[in-house]
């Protein structure tokens, strides 16, 4: 892969090695004009308005909706602009969740699972008198098809599972799952939050019924996210928050919707990071997946057999076929461990990564997370694993 | 000259301020199509009657500006008497026409001609496109009946 | 007040009079770089984040929280970041109203709303068996103490009124009828959608409960909004969405939230965008309120005292006080008018506004509505004038 | 020598690998209060006996990294025995120390002086001030419990 960094400002302007990707992603020249390109020269609103600048504007905003669904494989009208993936794994929770789960109902979820996407179906389960069941996970803290096997029933309606673990980094077998899933008329929502940025989607052949992911872990800006759900589906849901733009007719005592999307988009777009987000989908296309898989497999390959090679060094997930290591220095809490990376101008996360419940599942108060992605280069990796080794000398010397 | 005179042609303010074919029929034979506008708030119902792969009749009802009501009076004008192939081609060129795309200049658009300004108005081609979207609609529609 | 429009990259790059600050406002440097700030420089999660940058992130966050509340005279466990108004505007009805509203409570609304704070409660009502009460409306369509008087009783349990309308440009007395309704124990929801940009606003003063706004309308970026709440009512109310970084401890089958505001804020916040919401807050408060109030209805007053004096137009609001001007050309459609201006590099906004209800009050199809702002000048509104008066001779000459 | 060496001092690794007074009391006596650090996830209690305006004795038990464990343990062993208003001074020129605030340095903070190397890592500041807002919140408790 040629060299990346200098499409980054940041790398340009500072020494950084940034492991942080799995949280957020950096931001890229072209990202950045074009955010630029829309508070510069059109900032104004959509939809409403009949003047040539709204216009702009509005066609800037389909367009981000066009490219994001064609990036999946998806239709305009399936493309839904949230706050974040958060937002949209909420969303499916509370409007398709809320319509059709009904007590006594069964919803497989996994100890892999983000906190965005196990907390809105344990809620709404627990509201519903509906079951929440977790797929048992492999030794290796993977989700199988035959371990999902055993706990779907034709008690299942839902199904929601993580494409890619953001703290093991593997990869789920959702085609299979979603095939499985959908012979007992479940139906499947897919958190790709992590998958997006480093694996072609197209929910055609995955076949899942919602699908969600955030700009900020793709290159895009902060405060915008989409959820992709099947038309069919999109069409029977109900709007969950209603105002400006997602109505047609309003009457004192009652109003009727759009269609899917507007529906599901009361209230001011958010615009700019919508137009941004089509912009880090371009990026990403340019790169390719290919190339960018290529690139994440060598860097991890490189920093895992290192780090296998340090003493008092413990990887939680040897085989992940994402660029995702998680890990610990044995006996030093990741927080001090955090510091020592960061006076090396490391940046990496220590803690719970919003995945308690695989922390729990790991037996260990937290961990570490170096995750990888196209600005970062094997002198990156050089410089990590240099770092932890002198973390593991430093920290053993003083004590602990 | 004001740039918008381009726009607001004879025969388009003819249309609109004295619209044919308006007002909708309680009559079961017709296909009824609705269209909104969502970025502006035009809405127009579009009411065809098909028979023997004739465009009978078109009427028409809605409220919008003098492009949108306008362009629904010179639809229905124009198609009324077509055969529906005819009808498919008019409206596939005046579609293609007022997008900026490459149109077949053979087929006669006659009145529905003077919509070419609208092109430069981008603004507002959706206004002109929405009578004839609905209409488009309406033979989707009636393909999909006969094919059953 | 001093030529601002240097402030404002697009009004120097093309000739504009931007008249649809209403519907978006348009964006100054100091907010373009802010942002740029934030994507250069440090472009990471917070919160999370144990690291230098992404503490350099953290700390830019919070102290965003903290202007914007220092702006409304709210601390900062009272501000909440969403989406933009319209989403907090549906937190409260949401989460609030969910939890208080019974069969038969009346909730108390206007026809001047915007839909955003009509059909939230409009939809709730009908879910829960309420009942909606409109306000009416004086003769020039305003919202006054006695009206509201005759709507307010013992059964009153919300109160949703707008602030300053978006289509008439008219200022409800909050205040005052905050008092009435506390005196039901009645809770008061405030649209300062249209306020915040123009007044100052001190939620302690106007003893509200909850009051929302959105960034894009006064200087600051699309994708953010808030809402004010008091703490403690805040502090009764369940989330809306669950997931990441709203939690404390989380288990299989039950997990608990942190504390307002952080368990209304779900996944990864609009961080860019609320650090640049404040950076836009700062801009206002460097111009000032009085600055602001007194520019705008010198414009105003010009404007209109030019418009009455044109045959063939008509306002709906000559005695609006704040710079909004809604109006009408005689016999002509309002986007018919608009392409008009546009041509001649007007930009303003025809139509319902988000507001049919008032549009259905007013018996129009649509209007035209011009709006100001700083950074338009006495030669913008010569220009406006200019402009409709050969407008209403155009449309008069080829027939309308 | 690595940057980080000026924040782990001897002290502090001695706090943390043998810990004072650790371990929470079943006794209706003592003020408990808990405190989590959301940016990281240090969760800290401090459970606190107070007599006759004196700190009786302090307890503290959590999980956290060794710069918030070590600090719970310092400051259990620091104030204990100490009256409330001494408490309060030292907790007060503690909290202003680390967050880099002018501060009595008249007043003897003892091992505790040991963090003034937080200062130059600002992302580790709240470790080291979570024990000891726990324990600020309850000379809070206790003193409106006497105004009672
Ligand atoms: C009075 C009023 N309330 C609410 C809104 C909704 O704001 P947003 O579109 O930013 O959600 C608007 C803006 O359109 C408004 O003018
Ligand atoms: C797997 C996974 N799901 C969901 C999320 C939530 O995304 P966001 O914070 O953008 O809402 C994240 C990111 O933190 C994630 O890694």
């Amino acid at each position: 892969m040629q060299n990346r960094k200098k499409d980054f400002p940041i790398l340009n302007k500072q020494s950084l090695v940034y492991l942080d990707t799995a949280a957020s992603s950096l931001t890229p020249n072209a990202v950045i004009d074009k955010l630029n390109e829309y508070y510069n020269e059109y900032p104004v609103n959509v939809h409403r308005g009949v003047y040539k600048l709204s216009y702009r504007a509005t066609e800037a905003y389909q367009d981000a909706r066009q490219t994001i669904a064609d990036f999946i494989s998806a239709s305009f009208e399936e493309v839904i602009f949230t706050r974040g993936a958060s937002s949209a794994l909420n969303l499916v929770a509370l409007s398709y969740g809320e319509k059709v789960l009904k007590s006594g109902d069964e919803v497989i979820v996994s100890e892999l699972e983000h906190h965005s996407h196990v907390l809105p179906w344990q809620q709404l389960a627990k509201r519903k008198g509906a079951k929440l069941i977790y797929v048992p996970l492999s030794k290796a803290g993977r989700i199988t098809v035959d371990a999902f096997k055993q706990v779907l029933t034709d008690r299942t309606k839902i199904v929601a599972l993580t494409y890619v673990s953001n703290v093991m980094g593997y990869e789920t077998p959702i085609k299979e799952i979603t095939r499985l899933a959908h012979q007992k008329n479940a139906i499947v929502s897919v958190d790709a939050a992590q998958a997006a940025p480093h694996r072609a989607i197209d929910v055609n052949d995955l076949d899942c019924d919602f699908l969600a992911f955030s700009a900020h872990k793709m290159f895009g800006p902060t405060g915008v996210g989409v959820l992709y759900g099947k038309k069919r589906l999109l069409d029977i849901m109900d709007p969950l928050e209603f105002g400006g733009d997602m109505n047609d007719n309003v009457d004192k005592f009652d109003g009727d919707w759009k269609d899917t999307p507007y529906k599901f988009e009361t209230g001011t777009p958010p615009i700019a990071e919508a137009i941004g987000f089509a912009e880090a989908v371009r990026y990403i296309k340019k790169i390719g997946f290919k190339a960018i898989i290529a690139h994440e497999n060598t860097l991890r390959q490189k920093a895992v057999d290192a780090l296998s090679n340090i003493k008092g060094v413990t990887i939680y997930n040897p085989t992940a076929e994402t660029g995702i290591i998680n890990f610990n220095l044995d006996d030093v809490h990741p927080h001090d461990v955090v510091s020592f990376f960061d006076e090396d101008h490391i940046a990496l996360r220590a803690g719970h990564h919003c995945a308690q419940l695989l922390i729990k599942w790991l037996n260990v108060p937290a961990t570490l997370r170096a995750s990888f992605y196209v600005y970062n280069d094997e002198a990156d990796i050089d410089t990590f694993i240099d770092s932890v080794k002198r973390a593991r000398t430093f920290f053993s010397d003083i004590g602990f | 000259m004001h740039q918008l005179e381009t726009l607001y042609r004879q025969i388009i303010m003819d249309h609109y301020k004295n619209p044919r074919n308006k007002g909708l029929l309680d009559d079961d034979r017709y296909i009824k199509n609705h269209i909104k506008n969502p970025s502006c708030g035009d809405d127009i119902t579009i009411q065809t009657l098909i028979k023997s792969g004739e465009v009978k009749d078109i009427r028409h009802e809605g409220s919008g500006c003098s492009i949108c009501c306008s362009s629904a009076s010179v639809l229905s004008s124009l198609l009324k008497g077509k055969t529906v192939d005819e009808a498919q081609q008019v409206t596939k060129s005046y579609l293609n026409m007022i997008m900026k795309q490459p149109f077949d200049e053979s087929i006669d658009l006659e009145d529905a001609l003077a919509y070419q300004g609208v092109t430069k108005f981008p603004a507002r081609v959706k206004c002109a496109s929405i009578a004839w979207k609905a209409f488009e609609a309406t033979l989707k529609k009636a393909s999909e009946k006969t094919d059953e």
